[in-house]
């Protein structure tokens, strides 16, 4: 038995990434960074902000602005010894590389019965609530869910994004990695290095509660909190699932969960319709069924473009919302 | 073959018709363009650094969300619309309001979706002024179908598409200029090479002679002009045109020019360049040479000068009007455009916020109504 | 009261699709069908057989090869008054279009508050069963379905791919197309003419059945089908609904056959995980709880890339896989 | 500046170092490859066109899903092979299997995917060869990152890109080429024109002078040959991998040759192009034009030619051989490979199918047993 001094430092979301991206480069000299804008400037969030510095400019750098040849280029520096951490400027702006992505990345290893791996992470700033204009704020992880090959990594705090991170990079296999725009200034706690439990393929129970569960994951996860702690203030009592990883999936911890409270929730900024949303509410429904008092509930965007800014209040899961679907649920029978 | 080729290939340097003091070169020999198109052109630029100044300014004053400043790129923005005629079609990035403003639509419709209200302000077709588009080189596709369109009708349009030095990398450039090529669409593609992509400078984006030498591999001629002198650009963009509109097929024009300001106002451009570089591109000024020019020219004098300044004047008066007017944006607007008809889903979505809303006014109500007793 | 002469055919679905980009472009001029060998070579599947040869080269044509540029293409033909039907001549090769999809077709109308409509068709020959090599048999619908602006329609017979192709020519929306490619070749009767019934946006009921609901679309509704008719033979009397239109989806017409029977299987050939039929799952668990005597159960695709040839029969939802399903909804209870 | 643009042009024609009937051209006064190069190439020639047979009679016995011949095109794809060493990569497309014969790989594990047991039948590592890409062009971007990595660790590999004509329209073309240039990949891009794609002929493809003439809008020296010359191939091809691997960055090459067979066997040419347009490309033919030098230069004899012959004979039975060995491919394998460690979910799903395999061997033995009864 080691025992081993744990480091901590308070940062904010963007910070941690940083800071996990650094930790990363300085223990193995094959992660690379890169992407538009993620070297000088240090991304438009800062994000990358002093690797180039650091690490000097051929391990992290500027490419050409284009999508897919930055994935497509990811591919072929993975294949050849490199664990390369591309950055999608924004969410929207990562579909130019969806054919890198879906044919290529997520199926590589597959494809050659598991020769050629491709241990890469791709980064995308993600979802709203930042005020950002047109394409600047999608939530586009049911795309990535969808597609089989690939892990899908979503936290909702510094912690996790640290922790989360620094597996991702050491991880063969290809994920993405999804920052919640609006939780990047969000400062916490962070335990520095690897072997931060748990890992990618867990959820957590955020906050414990008896009478119903919310499930979250990346940016809906402190808005469940929240409708959580006004709930308790009118006296019931809800339980937080934070999924931090969508694929894989934790079954066992969700239904475990929710057959607790026997009333569930999903609240996802996407659009509701054919979305990882569905994916929680038909697998809750299905496994958990006997233990289920009431339909599940979806609490979800809505299935239009992401609104402009001054709409985009609507377009977002609300405590309030939240908290009308709790009361959806069938209380009355209990 | 390669006679072909090389009537395809830029000229050796730019084409500079007056050079940054204002003085014609001696490729303006063969002539310049009329002296009332240069004071059009003029005025436009005028009108252009108004607005430019006008709406970062707004963004100051937390009434636009964003503002990515053509500022230094007058020339360009102004010639693209100016060697178009009403029927003609622009398709602008994000950065190019100031030629959509050129080309008459409304300056506050213009900024609509740097205000936040909706995506996009205006109508496309009142003024044949494509939307603006952010994502990077994808609205070029689109121009060489409009022109496709216009031609298989047997319109005589031709389509001004833009993009920046760094839209250039994106497949969506080459897809567009290969089937603009292969279908001899009227479109002109309109590089405005200002240097930079965000941070990222020229030599991170192409390895090329010049933007202009991509033309040759789709069978397109390809020109480059000094992007601030607004004489050349009207001459080689309006050449263009028209080689365009008479059946020649596709051009590409690259602008040389120089962003002057950060990105948008959320840029910190100190963190990549250095203030000399832009200090040498501001002895440069589109405005200063021209207005030079014409005034050695006796085409303009302080009084018409001043009448120009009065012009922009009245133009950024009327932006700053219109958005310091707060505009309730209709929450059903949300639903309302997504298809022709709601479908079944949205209309049970609508009907949620509405609910919510009417709650919350009863609730306010309420309130209120407790507050005053 | 008007009296029409009602023609009729039997054709394949790949005759009926043919048929119906035939009868479109005779009616309309602005109807212009675009693609990779759709001119002269009539298509990979000869769905564009003898259109450039009756209508000529305007309206019928090839284009170079690159789908982003296809999509975009079309999308400025949609803007300046044509009605432009493209082909992406297999499901995996239209993922290069994918940003010409989600940021443009599907948007295009909201963001110009409806003044610039996109009147346009993106036909997907897609899934499996065909002893396909890799990238030739993706179900992709879920990425569409999931994508606010878009409609998403699959046909299941040579009656529908007609009727609802030509419905989607003259649809002032832009609609996804998709054309099951194991069924091109099954024959059927089929309606001609505009005013077929039932038209996009409503489910059908393709066999009676009170014991339980298969919920199908494209290319599982002859196996749902199928499996109905031995399950008959064993005494089971299974409901068989066929979709049609995945969006806009009938909630209406779906729920009402659950709740007729109290019994649901979504049968779906796409990896399960956050797709179409999650989406089916979750919708009918949600508005049919109280009449459901057992969980929803789905048939799909395993969360894997679509097997090499030898391998696909494990991965198509099967007669037998739709029965175990149905076999396990809960029959002692009832 | 265009001095520079002038160096990346290529030639006025395609070069040509042997014409159709083995004459050395004008332009092999310059030198040709040494004759056991030559004699290497020709074996290489023989062994893919004998393969190129196989696999064609191997899809009519119903052992191969289907074939893309590259019938025609053996110049390319031995010459692809030929000029790289061992450390170097190869990238090829659906086509270029007998590029990768050429190189070493098992030729039944290259018909992998086309037999249908697996997506991709070999190891890429063993002899450095990509998998067969089946989405056009969406290997070059890959090919770039290999390159840029090896340069990282200060290797000397190069890589060789391969795509068809109708490929190069795709926006990765476009963005690898870039990013090659940009970087200084070590990477030749080496385009197999053989005049269609499917149906679609060169001319609805691309409006360029040349496919070599897209190189200069990267900044990439383009150069085409005639593409059935294995000599002028060699030439041109070797001299690109040797300033590539010099750090001069990346090349393109452009071999014009014919798709001499349908697209595949379930393609039907006739309907897009005349049987006479095929036979002049027959008289073109790269074995025949240097089996006839090589003979004239009496590195050749019918006895070396009958070694060669049985060479590829050899091949040829393997190939058969192997592709008649029934493989009962292992259901696990779906769930195998899709991540280094299966998801819960996989796990359950593998048990789905494990669970009526068992079934199905249960009441296949019960069966049997009542039927032995
Ligand atoms: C497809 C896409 N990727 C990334 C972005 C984010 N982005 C916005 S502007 C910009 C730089 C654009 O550079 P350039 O094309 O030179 O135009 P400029 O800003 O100089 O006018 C980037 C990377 C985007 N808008 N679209
Ligand atoms: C992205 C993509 N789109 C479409 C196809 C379907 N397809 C397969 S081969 C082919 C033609 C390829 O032409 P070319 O690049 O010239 O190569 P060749 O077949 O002549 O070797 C097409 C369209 C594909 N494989 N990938
Ligand atoms: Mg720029
Ligand atoms: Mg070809």
């Amino acid at each position: 038995m080691t025992t081993t001094a744990v480091e901590h430092a308070t940062l904010s979301t963007a910070q941690a990434i940083n800071r996990a991206l650094h930790d990363a480069m300085a223990e193995d000299p094959t992660v690379l960074v890169l992407g538009e804008d993620v070297g000088p400037l240090g991304g438009v969030f800062r994000v990358t902000d002093g690797l180039t510095a650091e690490f000097g400019e051929d391990r992290c750098f500027d490419t050409p602005l284009a999508e897919a040849g930055i994935a497509g280029f990811a591919v072929g520096l993975a294949m050849n010894g490199m664990r390369p951490v591309i950055e999608m400027q924004f969410d929207a702006f990562a579909y130019p590389a969806f054919e890198q992505v879906v044919s290529h990345i997520a199926k590589m290893r597959n494809r050659t019965r598991g020769r050629v791996a491709l241990p890469l992470v791709v980064r995308i700033p993600y979802a709203g609530g930042i005020g950002g204009v047109e394409h600047h704020c999608d939530s586009s992880e049911s795309y990535y869910a969808h597609t089989p090959g690939l892990h899908v990594v979503a936290p909702s705090n510094p912690a996790d994004a640290y922790t989360l991170l620094r597996e991702a990079i050491a991880s063969p296999d290809p994920v993405i990695f999804l920052e919640p725009k609006k939780l990047y200034w969000a400062k916490g706690e962070v335990v520095l290095g690897r072997g931060g439990e748990p890992g990618i393929g867990t959820a957590v129970v955020r906050r414990q509660g008896t009478d119903a569960t919310l499930i979250a994951y990346g940016p809906t996860v402190p808005v469940a909190i929240e409708a959580a702690e006004v709930a308790a203030r009118d006296g019931r009592s809800l339980q937080v699932v934070d999924l931090r990883s969508i694929v894989p999936f934790d079954d066992a911890g969700v239904c475990a969960a929710v057959e607790s409270t026997g009333r569930a929730v999903v609240v996802a900024e996407a659009a509701g319709f054919a979305s990882v949303s569905s994916e929680i509410a038909a697998r809750v429904s299905e496994r958990c069924f006997h233990s289920l008092s009431a339909p599940v509930r979806r609490v979800t965007g809505f299935d239009i473009p992401y609104p402009p800014p001054k709409l985009e209040h609507f377009q977002l899961p609300s405590v309030d919302r939240i908290l009308d679907a709790v009361d959806e649920l069938q209380w009355e029978e209990a | 073959m390669t006679s072909d080729a090389d009537r395809m290939l830029p000229s050796r340097e730019p084409v500079m018709l007056l050079d940054p003091d204002g003085r014609p070169t001696v490729a303006a020999r063969a002539g310049l363009p009329a002296s009332e198109e240069l004071l059009r052109g003029l005025a436009g630029m005028v009108v252009a650094r108004r607005f430019n100044e006008q709406a970062s300014a707004l963004v100051r004053q937390g009434r636009l969300a964003v503002y990515p400043s053509s500022y230094g790129q007058e020339a360009c923005q102004v010639a693209a619309a100016q060697v178009l005629t009403g029927e003609d079609w622009l398709f602008p990035t994000y950065r190019d309001t100031a030629a959509a403003v050129a080309r008459g639509v409304d300056p506050v419709e213009v900024l609509g979706l740097l205000k936040g209200d909706w995506h996009s302000g205006y109508d496309p077709y009142e003024r044949h002024v494509a939307p603006l588009t952010t994502p990077l080189a994808t609205q070029l596709p689109h121009a060489v179908g409009v022109a496709h369109a216009a031609r298989l009708r047997g319109e005589r349009t031709v389509v001004l598409a833009m993009c920046g030095d760094g839209g250039t990398s994106e497949g969506d450039f080459h897809e567009a200029l290969n089937f603009a090529a292969v279908f001899r669409a009227p479109v002109v593609f309109f590089v405005q090479n200002n240097q930079y992509a965000i941070s990222v400078p020229l030599a991170r984006q192409s390895a090329a002679p010049s933007l202009a030498h991509k033309g040759v591999g789709y069978g397109i001629p390809g020109e480059h002009v000094d992007g601030n002198d607004l004489a050349a650009l009207l001459d080689v963009l309006s050449g263009a045109v028209g080689r365009a509109r008479a059946g020649e097929g596709p051009q590409l024009v690259e602008g040389r020019t120089y962003r002057m300001q950060a990105h948008t106002n959320a840029d910190d451009a100190t963190r990549y360049r250095a203030d000399d570089e832009v200090a040498a591109w501001a002895a440069k000024d589109p405005l200063v040479r021209l207005e030079a020019y014409l005034r050695t020219e006796g085409v303009l004098d302080d009084a018409r000068a001043a009448d120009l300044t009065e012009a922009a004047e009245q133009v950024a008066r009327r932006t700053r009007d219109g958005l310091n007017q707060d505009v309730e944006p209709d929450p059903d607007d949300l639903f309302r455009f997504v298809y022709s008809q709601p479908t079944p889903q949205l209309v049970e979505q609508l009907a949620v916020v509405r609910d919510e809303i009417s709650r919350d006014e009863q609730s306010r109500d309420e309130q209120s109504r407790e507050e005053t007793r």
